[in-house]
């Protein structure tokens, strides 16, 4: 990996805002963003990515390719939480390694979101079927774990409420406005991306901006509790994204996809959900530890994509597909 | 009359305040993102995933319904963490 | 009414979204949008139209035309709201046909809204003095409805707070931002709109579209309260729209009204609203029941006009017209 | 000394607060926009019309006004909704 | 068990919960930014200087605990400004 | 002062939109915006001038002009709060006198963004170093103010504590977002600029007549309190700016500043603080009064210079420079 990407990804305004909200949180400034404007900038970028990725759709199509990618997505959604629980088995109990294998099963909106806006900085474009297949990766992990947690679990009470929980798996803020925004997206065509382009496109990166100083306050405050974490869980959070982003890579490269695609598909794999998991893990796995797996992902796993796993995947990219 | 008050997490306020109306309480009160800490450490009011935030609940109700209550949210609590503390109050009945 | 008039109007990412909200709340989503989010958006939307109609009328001027406009638009204020109450008074008592009453004889600002970005897809434009008609149709109901209650109701402490009841009607948040950025805009102009247009023309329909996401949420969760209302009511919520649409267009049709404002004052004689006039009625007529008139103006008559009453209006304007 | 914790839909909580002013009470405490549900149905902390949404208000005064406060505090309640609750509570005055 | 609430400004929230920590409380609640009158006049809850908003918390402790709480709030709370209520409770233990 | 001068600077859409603020206040319309809307604009302008700010010294470079222009400014963030307090004294106790000075030393954020707009619509351009400026004069008068204090106070406890004070000198949050998005400007250069400058660019005087409403509702909101301040007081807040802007301007001249510069120079002495300073004083000084030197600032000061000050400072520079 070339120095020049590591810098080319960071002197960006998004990745320098994050930083100063881990400094502002590190140094205990009062600055504070209140939880309504988190929700203002995350609901922002959702609908943005979605119908952007929707109306990309209304132009491309549905292909085999498309097809193609999706299938290899649903896969590594299935097969991601299976084998990170065998690891995490190692050391922890049943419950937090379902929570925490869920959670990398699945990924975190924000880091595609970014790794989006790294490619356009570089000018690279990417398909709008990926916004289909980041959602398509949402939820699956959900199922996975639970299905686990009903096999190697031996509790009093063990029959999960599976109606619950897959109403959340479906229908949970994320999933349903990233389905819902890519559909609206796909049947308003050109003309409805236009008259709202002004807003949910080119405001787009400023946005990102804005909601990184935020996750940088969020992430920083957190970043006391990862001691507690202990060291089998931090190696864990740096070293399974970019396993993940590597096997993801390496079926990308069989699978023949084209180089940003392939890049998108490998920062998936590689990041975990800290919300959508999280909110699914707590109704039914309450034994296991929130503060464990949501510090593991939000204050391990996303920084370093954001800031090293982003250039790290796209070199490995880059070397494979040139 | 009975004052109950419970702090519990948005992941199990519904399941509290089904128990609530299932026991035949008149009527409750919530604030919602509250800030908190006991036994599950800090609990902000700005946690990314809403379910972990805290609410604040309390209800007025006379003494049966509050032995009712209190049984049925005690394992709760138990299982999912929470706090709740009863007392005694007047009820203005106009 | 073709088909495709529907169609343009429902393939339009504001509505779409409206949709989505109210699929969201059914299915009972996570989905949740801060009120002071809300807030914002509304605040927005009222500004923008606002400061857009001033610009427009300092470019215009005021016309016979637009006295003529703003005349009709006074009468109907006050005409809907007593033949309203007439027809309430078959099945309710009097409290509730007052609220009732005044709620569709005053406006909803966000049908409003549409309805413009809906001339705006078929790039038709319209005056600015149709925003100062908006203005001039919020408060007289209310008034009117306090008038009916004096006549009609035999309360105790009949007297009614009529110092605070004007207050309310002359001074509320939407009357107030209304009358004073149709001011800023007619006085700061070409120059003063050139300044803001980035936010507060460009970003518009964008804006809409956030905001209708959040209408939908707001009007899905009502939806449960729709059977407790009764099926005169939802009847009244239905037909009451189409009959006062259709009076406002064969009064614009006798006063030679353009096409797009004789649109527009259709809307505005349909629409109900839900927010200043049952802050009025809360006031000044506890004895109704304001999950009802709430529920109606909300639930009921606001999705219609957005979603059918906006095609059915317009093409019985062309109609009329053509 | 007593506390009185009222709670009552915004349109009318000047009105409470005017009621608690003039009858001489050295404070209050109000916490906005709270979610509850009584005889008028739920009311959540989103409704688009501010007017309808609920605040909690507490205030501790000596048992004279306390009295006096209730007394007026009633009628206003019976009339718009609301709940009102009385208990003991020791005040620290430094 | 004493239930101990303190209305205090966010600048000095800290310096209470500094206390209640010290003291050997279990845990606290908090509600921020609330509205409130007193003896510094009409505090909003949109003052732009955050430092000026107050916070409502409340604790539940032993007796012991909270005779040294409210001897360690006094002082602070007569300097700075705020209120303290103190009331017996009933505290589930499960 | 030409009479033009104060049209020229009323009749924009942010000036009026703070007397339609104010207005609503005193007519206690029930116009509210919440208090996350009030930080979503202030920290969008504040971020939008430290990274525009930032881009511009990453064109222009530091030159011996900037140190120059850096220095004064240092200079008179330490010389106001010393002889304001003084005159405070005539009237007041030690620690009012010191919280009041300390407030009139530093500056207002929003003021100062306001007086770029204003520049901005007579097409004149400000340097990047303005903002550094602004940043290097936000906290002198804390510590110049607990100096006086610890001079002349006569504290049981008068140790004060300078570890917590500093901090909140360097890391409160409008001088911890101004340096660092400062340095990310300057960092990210034209191309990080131009990704986002659609959000922190084009939209920055909408935002900023949007923010001014906001202003105006809290300014009206305190204008109540006036009265209780006290005439000498009320003096002073309007004697004082017109003062400082006045010696600001003469050493401006000495040191040969550029005209927008000596402008925006004048705007930062006459302007003080109701936020930074008021917290530090709040924790420093319980003794002092908030609602006397917050009410100051905010309800008179403020205002003032937004309406009369902006003008009146241009013109005076305008009459020396030309
Ligand atoms: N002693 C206490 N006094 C007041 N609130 C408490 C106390 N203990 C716990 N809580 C509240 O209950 C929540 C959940 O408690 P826990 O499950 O013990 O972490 C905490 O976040 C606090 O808001
Ligand atoms: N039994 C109760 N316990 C606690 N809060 C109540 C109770 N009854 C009513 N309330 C509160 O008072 C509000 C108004 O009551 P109501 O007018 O009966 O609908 C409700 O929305 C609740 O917040
Ligand atoms: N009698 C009271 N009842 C309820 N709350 C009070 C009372 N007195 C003061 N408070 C609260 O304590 C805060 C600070 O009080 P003070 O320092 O006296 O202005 C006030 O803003 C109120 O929120
Ligand atoms: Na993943
Ligand atoms: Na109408
Ligand atoms: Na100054």
């Amino acid at each position: 990996m070339h120095v020049d990407l590591i810098l080319q990804n960071i002197l960006n305004p998004p990745i320098m805002m994050f930083f100063l909200g881990i400094f502002a949180a590190l140094v205990r400034s009062d600055l504070e963003i209140p939880q309504s404007l988190s929700k203002l900038f995350s609901l922002y970028l959702l609908i943005a990515i979605g119908l952007h990725g929707g109306y990309e759709l209304s132009k491309s199509g549905i292909s085999l390719y498309v097809v193609k990618v999706l299938a290899l997505a649903s896969f590594m959604a299935f097969l991601v939480p299976i084998y990170s629980f065998f690891v995490l088995r190692v050391r922890l109990d049943v419950y937090n390694a379902v929570a925490i294998a869920a959670s990398y099963g699945s990924i975190s909106a924000v880091t595609f979101i970014t790794a989006v806006s790294f490619l356009d900085s570089l000018n690279l474009h990417h398909g709008g079927y990926m916004v289909a297949a980041m959602t398509l990766m949402e939820s699956p992990a959900i199922v996975v774990g639970l299905l686990l947690l009903s096999l190697f679990a031996r509790r009093a009470d063990s029959e999960i409420k599976w109606g619950g929980v897959l109403k959340e798996a479906l229908f949970n803020a994320s999933v349903l406005l990233l389905v819902g925004t890519l559909l609206i997206g796909a049947l308003t065509g050109e003309k409805g991306w236009k008259s709202i382009e002004p807003l949910f496109g080119g405001l787009f990166k400023g946005m990102l901006t804005f909601f990184l100083l935020d996750m940088g306050l969020i992430a920083g405050k957190r970043l006391g509790d990862v001691k507690k974490v202990g060291v089998f869980l931090i190696a864990f959070g740096v070293i399974m994204p970019i396993f993940n982003a590597s096997l993801g890579i390496l079926l990308a490269k069989l699978a023949n996809f084209h180089t940003s695609d392939a890049f998108l598909f490998s920062i998936l794999c590689a990041s975990a959900s800290y919300i959508a998991v999280p909110a699914a893990m707590r109704m039914s796995v309450p034994e296991a530890n929130p503060s464990i797996y949501i510090t593991l992902s939000l204050a391990i796993t996303f920084p370093f994509n954001i800031a090293f796993g982003i250039p790290l995947y796209y070199s490995m990219v880059s070397l494979l597909w040139n | 009359m009975k004052k109950i008050e419970i702090v519990v997490d948005n992941t199990h306020l519904k399941m509290v305040l089904d128990i609530l109306e299932s026991s035949g309480v008149s009527g409750y009160t919530v604030i919602k993102d509250i800030i908190g800490k006991g036994d599950r450490g800090l609990v902000l009011a700005d946690e990314p995933f809403e379910g972990l935030k805290n609410s604040y609940l309390f209800t007025v109700c006379n003494d049966e319904i509050a032995n009712s209550v209190i049984a049925r949210i005690g394992p709760l609590l138990k299982r999912y963490g929470g706090a709740c503390m009863v007392s005694d109050v007047g009820w203005l009945v106009y």
